[in-house]
């Protein structure tokens, strides 16, 4: 028989799968849009002694750069959390898992470990897209991400909260130094991708408000290190000051060939919102001295919680690492979590929901608390220039915490870029 | 007779150099035409810019057609079909699928699309022809070497080509086989016209209707084997050659 | 393996994977390995098309991200326009595109509400853009690594062109889909009529296969994998066989890509570039390139080793994966698929050496 | 005017990195068929060699003279160690070289990351070449005008390496026609061996070079090896001619297209044109003549 098969045969067999296919699915048709879905049930086990909580950052790929400090900064916490006793009486268990710098794998392992590890909650994620990809995830599923990046503000959900910067604790502060500084033209200079559109359209906005010049917007692709173009524009333009979101990588290759065709931080300061202590090592201080970024923590923040942390850090991880703001700010949201969970008695995800707002820790920045409308923390904005030695000094810093304000609801200017859910 | 294939004024030039330099060439139907040449004389250059392979200028005619300028399969589908010097089959398929798509170069997509069902008539009578029937579901890969060269030149039969353009069939052949090519190429003459590309001036001898002879790109003498073999400046040609190849294999 | 031939035999075997993909899987898997499995199930029909391509017809396809992205961005697509629609009412800009600041709805959007129009680009699209780039190509006689280096470099561009394009979500790309043609996306029930859909595609993208390499047209594309310029030698635009297996590699990717959206949730650049598309490759040369149920055996596996790998030890897997590759592809060639042929022989190597 | 030359010394600095990217790959993958994915980690061992070098000599100057050997050495031993352990037993099997030697790569990026750390590190550019200098009234950085010296330095190595020295013309000869070759007596393994050798040997010679202006983090090297691998393609099969030209073309229509849009669109711009210029030729800019049939 092996010289009968042929097209009819062909039709029958696919008329078979069709047919079995559309058997299955629509015998197993699911609820339809405007019809209220059965909530997930959480399978978060708090019987033992032990609760366990997700950390999820990319161990490998290209972001493996950054976030391998986080997890360490993760981890850091909850071994301090644990030594003080647990929270509620248990001990914290870290399950880890490597988002491998992809928006997929981030979506694929934060519904793992929901739904399979059962984790109270989840502590990571980097990149804007592995938040947009996670969100979903934490949202269908009723569970808690805990997200420690600054990052393009605009969102807010009742299952993540933010303890990274939104717009107006980083950028907007960061403009108003500038502003205060006799700036009046400046370059922006950016990754392309969506930090830095956003944050060059409230750039935009606020110096169009502010009889700011914008001299230029150039953007990249991410890991580029081809400048040359870039940085010859910059120079002719002769702003008063450039305003940087290059991301990782090209911010080497970007000042290397800014200070080689003989820009200087006297004549044209770089302001930067992504360069933290850990990166200004991989651009050689030579480079970048006398620079500045906008942050909410430096290494060199001058408090007791400070030194505590950076002590604590450098005896687990060795003396010569850094500590930067997405750290602290990871950092922070273990001990933030933990301090809800205990003010709620509860790890149920409703629970600690409802006993948000108004959760305070003393960290290392100073103190932040957690607002319970937007699930943002208060932050104070600083200012550093970069030194010799590497590490960032607070040149200017904000009068205390500022509320966070993801939609920029506050800001008459930014009246056309805010959008709210 | 009309000739099948008409070749004017044949030039091929790589970089300057003229590996075919003004070839005329004739081959009719109903004869074996042997194309022979030192090594270098634009035997096999000739070949590939009859196929559609190498640029030329001049004229080749089919049929009343220019082929000039056509792409290969074009030139291939006008019923020029050639052979390599190893020859290349499709080693994965056996030796009837091999034939069954020599055969059917004209097939719709429909059909292509299908099972075959049985094998074409004239693909199973080339099959007999060419002494594969007991090998027809046997891969190509692992025919023998000289049932290969056979499998080929069927090839070229089940597809209607009545110009075959073979180069070197007998290449690594034991004698018997050679023989057996050589009654083959005889008989497919007798509708078609067979050019044969050769060195072994033996079986050139045994079967060949008409030679040419073929020196530094240009035809230096054309004729039946007879004429050939007289003719002082193919002589001077054959022996100077092997006197240099023997200065070679001393050196 | 004549078993496997016949029609009873080929019914047995359909039957059989029937039975697992729709009967046992779902027994067995909780809701989360279900829709895991359902992923890799894309990833699945994807392969069978590179096996068609490349271990049929020799075309080392370095740039199947870029179909599996067009059906993938297209899908994701109306599911924003749906999403907006429902939400909004007619005509509303979905919710990436407020933030982004974008206030009007593009042109190109607007027909993408219409699942009909989304359906039909998804199938037509990458397969003419298949068919025009093959043409350039293949007509071209580019081929073998050259092709590979350049459908990679295709791949590289299509997703910076990609993450440079706001209007599709740039770097993020698109994602929180809640409605697929009506059903709700986080109803567990509905997630699992997704993952019978991904089944029953791959099913039938494996007839397809099934049949395209039983017909004469395999036996050509063989041909000309093996041997291109004795094909056209015998009278065949060699170009075109090509053409074919490359724009149905191409419309199963973008199936593939398709479905994918809605079970994972997401569509960004980072899931169709270059290491995307070389993932995809490895899976079929480990599965074994030339069988039908290599890729699909193959691209299951590496998902899962991925997947297992990485929870077992996160930090240090891509060593095992690495590993994986360069010693499968180095003493495997044939892939997984081969073990069984490569004990045969060893047993029967008296023969082999003879022949 | 000013842009205009700062546009052309662009394209030519560009060219003259993605040909030192490329000159180690052209002679691989070109002249031996291999396509080596690994050709960029080799460029990120270059990277780490002189980090590793400036770590234990201080001084950047002198480490930079240093590195640039030790380099050229550490590339081509793994690039020897590659070659001797799996592509020996894959060279009539071209395209499954490319999916090896992926696997290698990720192997070795990940193992930078083991020994290095995730973080970029830093190598300091020297003080002689830091700053610019004033050309028809455009400043161009010293770093770059190195690069570009370095990148001609080595093709005229390459060139005369292959041209003038007996190792060199066995090279050739391999590469013209390898069973030939190994009937005068060449071992085409040896040769093999060499050509590998000196193909990563420059790959870690650009990783290197490209210190002075990227950054040294596990995975540099990627960034470089498709659009080296498009100049191998564009310049046609083992030559080194087509590569040279190739490369600046290249680095050219980057430069010009990046003026008039944007980066991301002058990739996208790059591929339309290598696909429209392999219409014209298929081979390449520049093809050997061989009269086989593949």
């Amino acid at each position: 028989m092996p010289l009968r098969l042929n097209a009819r045969h062909l039709a029958r067999t696919l008329a078979a799968t069709a047919a079995i296919t559309g058997l299955v699915a629509t015998a197993a048709c699911g609820s339809r849009a405007g019809e209220e879905t059965a909530a997930a049930e959480s399978c978060v086990d708090t019987s033992g002694d032990t609760v366990k909580v997700g950390a999820l950052n990319s161990l490998s790929g290209t972001m493996a750069i950054s976030e391998t400090t986080v997890r360490d900064a993760i981890t850091l916490a909850v071994d301090e959390i644990n030594a003080a006793g647990g929270v509620q009486g248990k001990e914290i268990e870290i399950v880890a898992e490597d988002g491998a710098s992809e928006p997929t794998v981030f979506a694929e392992k934060a519904e793992k470990l929901i739904r399979e590890d059962c984790v109270a909650a989840v502590f990571g994620g980097w990149t804007s897209a592995s938040r947009k990809a996670m969100l979903p995830v934490f949202e269908d599923n009723d569970s808690l991400l805990y997200y420690p990046v600054q990052y393009e503000g605009l969102e807010a959900s009742e299952n993540i909260f933010y303890t990274g910067a939104t717009t107006n604790q980083q950028i907007i502060p960061a403009l108003d130094y500038l502003a205060e500084t006799g700036v009046k033209s400046i370059y922006l200079v950016g990754s392309d991708y969506v930090f830095p559109r956003t944050a060059n359209a409230i750039i935009n906005a606020y110096a169009e408000a502010h009889g700011i010049e914008v001299l230029g917007e150039d953007y990249v692709t991410l890991g580029s290190t081809e400048f040359s173009t870039i940085v010859n524009q910059v120079k002719a333009a002769d702003a008063d000051a450039v305003f940087n979101t290059l991301n990782g990588d090209s911010n080497v290759a970007f000042f290397r060939e800014y200070a080689n065709v003989g820009l200087t931080a006297e004549e044209m300061p770089v302001m930067s919102v992504s360069i933290a202590e850990e990166e200004v090592g991989g651009i050689g201080v030579e480079n970048i001295e006398g620079q500045l970024a906008a942050w909410n923590y430096y290494q060199t923040v001058d408090s007791p919680a400070n030194t505590a942390f950076v002590e604590a850090f450098k005896a687990a991880y060795g003396a010569d690492r850094v500590t930067s703001d997405p750290m602290e700010a990871a950092y922070n949201s273990v001990y933030l979590w933990a301090a809800t969970v205990e003010k709620a008695g509860s790890f149920a995800v409703a629970d600690v929901q409802a006993a948000a707002d108004g959760v305070s820790f003393d960290s290392p920045e100073g103190t932040v608390v957690i607002d319970g409308e937007n699930h943002h923390v208060t932050k104070t904005a600083r200012i550093g220039r970069i030194d010799a030695d590497g590490l960032l000094y607070t040149v200017w810093e904000s009068d205390g915490p500022i509320d966070p304000d993801p939609f920029l609801d506050g800001y008459d200017w930014a009246a056309d870029l805010a959008v709210t859910e | 007779m009309s000739a099948a294939l008409s070749c004017k004024q044949i030039e091929v030039a790589f970089d300057g150099f003229k590996a075919v330099a003004g070839v005329d060439l004739e081959l009719d139907r109903g004869e074996v035409h042997f194309l022979i040449g030192p090594n270098g004389a634009g035997k096999t250059t000739l070949v590939d810019a009859i196929t559609g392979l190498a640029k030329y200028t001049g004229s080749v005619v089919k049929d009343g057609e220019e082929l000039r300028g056509k792409k290969v399969h074009h030139i291939a589908r006008k019923g020029i079909g050639r052979t390599f010097q190893t020859a290349t089959v499709f080693e994965n398929l056996t030796v009837a699928q091999n034939l069954d798509i020599a055969a059917g170069a004209g097939r719709s997509p429909w059909t292509l699309l299908r099972r075959r069902k049985h094998l074409p008539q004239h693909v199973t009578d080339t099959m007999e022809r060419i002494g594969l029937k007991d090998k027809a579901d046997t891969p190509a890969g692992i025919l023998a070497h000289g049932q290969k060269q056979w499998l080929e030149i069927g090839m070229l039969l089940v597809g209607d080509a009545d110009v075959l353009l073979l180069d070197e069939p007998i290449a690594g052949m034991g004698h018997e086989e050679r023989e057996t090519t050589g009654l083959l190429l005889h008989d497919i003459a007798a509708d078609r016209a067979v050019a044969v590309v050769e060195h072994d001036m033996d079986f050139m001898r045994a079967f060949a209707h008409r030679v040419t002879v073929l020196h530094a790109g240009a035809v230096l003498a054309a004729g039946t084997v007879d004429e050939v073999s007289d003719d002082p400046r193919v002589q001077e040609v054959y022996l100077g050659t092997a006197k240099e190849n023997a200065d070679a294999a001393t050196a | 393996m004549k078993f496997f031939q016949s029609r009873l035999g080929t019914w047995t075997g359909f039957a059989a994977a029937a039975l697992v993909l729709f009967g046992l899987a779902p027994l067995l898997l909780s809701g989360f390995r279900l829709g895991l499995l359902a992923q890799f199930l894309c990833y699945a029909i994807v392969a069978v098309g590179i096996g068609l391509a490349w271990g049929r017809g020799g075309m080392l396809t370095l740039g199947q991200g870029v179909f599996f992205g067009m059906g993938a961005y297209l899908m994701a697509m109306h599911l924003k326009m749906a999403d907006a629609e429902f939400r909004n009412g007619p005509g509303a800009v979905p919710d990436f595109m407020e933030l982004a600041g974008i206030r009007e709805l593009p042109a190109y959007w607007a027909p993408f509400s219409s699942p009909v129009f989304t359906i039909a680009m998804i199938l037509l699209l990458p397969t003419a853009f298949a068919v025009l780039l093959g043409l350039a190509v293949f007509k071209r006689r580019v081929k073998g690594a050259y092709f590979a280096i350049l459908s990679q470099a295709l791949a590289g561009a299509f997703a910076i062109l990609l993450i440079g394009q706001q209007s599709l979500g740039g770097f993020n790309g698109l994602s929180r889909f809640r409605y697929f043609f009506g059903y709700n996306l986080d109803d567990p029930v509905n997630q699992q009529m997704l993952y019978f859909i991904a089944a029953g595609i791959l099913l039938v993208v494996l007839a397809v296969a099934l049949q395209l390499r039983r017909s004469r047209y395999g036996e050509l594309l063989v041909a000309v994998r093996d041997a291109e310029e004795r094909v056209r030698f015998l009278g065949y635009d060699a170009a075109n066989v090509k053409v074919v297996a490359y724009a149905v590699a191409a419309l199963f990717a973008s199936v593939a890509g398709a479905v994918f959206v809605p079970i994972v949730g997401i569509i960004s650049p980072a899931s169709i570039g270059i290491v995307p598309s070389i993932m995809f490759l490895l899976g079929v040369a480990i599965g074994g390139r030339a069988t039908l149920l290599g890729p699909v055996i193959g691209a299951l596996a590496v998902a899962w080793a991925q997947t297992a790998l990485s929870e077992q030890f996160p930090s240090a897997w891509t060593y095992a994966q690495g590993l994986l590759f360069v010693l499968v592809i180095a003493l495997l060639p044939g892939g997984i698929a081969s073990v069984a042929a490569v004990t045969k022989r060893f047993q029967r190597k008296p023969v082999e050496a003879a022949a | 005017m000013d842009l205009l030359v700062g546009q052309l010394f662009t394209g030519l600095s560009t060219g003259s990195i993605l040909l030192l990217a490329a000159l180690g790959l052209s002679l691989t993958f070109g002249q031996m068929g291999v396509v080596n994915m690994a050709h960029g980690e080799f460029i990120m061992a270059g990277c780490y060699t002189a980090y590793v070098v400036q770590q234990a000599v201080g001084d950047a100057g002198v480490s930079l003279l240093i590195a640039l050997p030790a380099g050229f050495l550490v590339g081509g031993a793994m690039g020897l160690v590659l070659e001797a352990l799996l592509l020996r037993r894959l060279y009539h099997r071209p395209l499954d070289t490319l999916l090896v030697t992926f696997g290698v790569g990720l192997i070795l990026q990940q193992a930078a990351r083991d020994v290095f750390g995730a973080p970029a590190v830093n190598v300091s550019v020297p003080e002689f070449l830091r700053g610019g200098v004033d050309l028809l009234g455009v400043t161009v950085p010293k770093t770059r005008l190195f690069i570009m010296a370095l990148a001609v330095v080595s093709v005229a190595a390459v060139a005369l390496v292959l041209r003038f020295t007996p190792a060199g013309r066995r090279i050739r000869a391999v590469v013209g026609n390898r069973d030939l070759a190994e009937t005068a007596g060449i071992s085409s393994r040896t040769v093999d061996a060499a050509t590998f050798f000196i193909g990563s040997g420059l790959a870690g010679v650009a990783g290197v070079a490209l210190t002075l202006i990227g950054s040294t983090s596990p995975t540099t090297g990627q960034s470089y090896l498709v659009d080296a691998f498009l100049v191998v393609v564009a310049g046609g099969l083992g030559r080194i001619k087509g590569a040279v030209v190739a490369a600046v073309a290249l680095g050219a229509m980057q430069a010009v297209f990046e003026t008039y849009s944007t980066a991301s669109l002058a990739k996208v711009g790059v591929f339309i044109v290598i696909v429209v210029f392999l219409q014209l030729r298929p081979q390449g800019l520049f093809t050997l003549r061989t009269r086989s049939l593949a």
